[in-house]
């Protein structure tokens, strides 16, 4: 089973109450990675109003987790 | 555009604009045009004093890279470059600054302004706002 | 904006650009969009190794101050400046410069663009190019 | 009769080889002053291609001459 290490920013990470964790990713997609983590932090955004990147690129919520991958979840962005 | 200033960076100290300009310097350049954000006191009428950026650096630069990349082309320009600041911001603090430089005018400001659009849309930072009131918030903006 | 500075001015020496974008710094303002014109070393596909520029100064003055305000006005600026050199200029000299303040990035952009379009139509000011060929010339654009 | 002061700038001085000179009106308006003047230097440009300004502020080719004042003919301008 994969394990991969979640990164949360801004209020996921102020939700979660730290920056990063390791989770066993399950069989579940992406997508799958995120409902679990949601649920687990009380998150309010579902994941319709985020991206999700896999060691620091864009991907898709329909890909599986790689073992070892750091799989970020970004919530609507506002720098500028 | 000089190989020493990528075209997109991320700082997390104040930086200096001058070697930013400095390096898009062109013969062939007859139009620079630059955008700079600075921290207003002020947002959706509530008073603010300051703010603190957050980012996920490495996809940031990965992306801040790309769209500086898809303007110059998209517009035919000869050089841009954007930065962005994270940390601690005060009222009047420089957020971020874009330029461009191009053989005419509408291609200097079409660059300039497409850049920061799309920062402003796709680089993953964050900004949380403090209130004069005391109160504070992440700005999740609605897409 | 500051008193110090005025909203145009016709330059016959190289000048700073920096206490210009200082006069227009407020805390209002979340966003600063600024132009260079440079003298490139092409023009309608002609060599060129320098050029001239000269004013009716007296009428440059007044025409210059009038655009800059109707710009402000018209786009809802906080403040504007521009200031163009005369006399002899080299490859990659700064001709003219323009730059804007606003609450918002729209206003910012769109202050110095209509200003920079209106200096070029309306302020009389005449450019007098040298090719690299030897000929030289006064440009004198269809309207 | 209104005595006027010229000013050439860029080609038109060049064509007349001065940047100023004092005239007498006659009795014509501002257009009729240039072409007067067009004529005397081989100027190129019509009159529908300029602007022409009194005492320092953009004026109206019907208006007549007023004596003392400086007449200035603008060329198409090419700042910027």
């Amino acid at each position: 089973m994969a394990t991969v290490t979640l990164l949360y920013f801004a209020s996921l990470r102020d939700a979660a109450g730290v920056g990063e964790e390791r989770v066993d990713a399950g069989d579940g997609d992406l997508r799958a990675l995120y409902v679990e983590a949601r649920a687990r932090h009380g998150f309010v955004l579902p994941p319709e109003r985020l991206r999700v990147a896999v060691d620091g690129d864009f991907a898709l919520w329909g890909d599986a987790p790689r073992d070892g991958s750091e799989v970020a979840f970004i919530p609507p962005v506002s720098g500028g | 555009m000089s190989g020493h200033v990528p075209a997109f960076a991320i700082a997390n100290t104040e930086f200096d604009v001058a070697p930013l300009r400095a390096a898009l310097i062109d013969d062939r350049a007859g139009a620079f045009a630059s955008f700079e954000g600075w921290i207003r006191d002020h947002n959706d009428g509530r008073a603010v004093d300051g703010l603190r950026y957050e980012a996920y650096r490495a996809l940031a630069e990965t992306e801040g890279a790309r769209i500086v990349a898809e303007a110059i082309a998209r517009h035919g320009a000869l050089g841009a470059c954007c930065v962005h600041r994270i940390g601690e911001l005060a009222i009047g603090d420089l957020a971020v600054w874009v330029g461009a430089s191009a053989a005419h005018r509408d291609a200097a400001f079409a660059t300039c302004r497409t850049i920061i659009d799309e920062v402003k849309a796709r680089v993953p930072i964050w900004k949380h706002e403090h209130y004069v009131d005391g109160d504070a918030s992440w700005l999740h903006l609605e897409p």
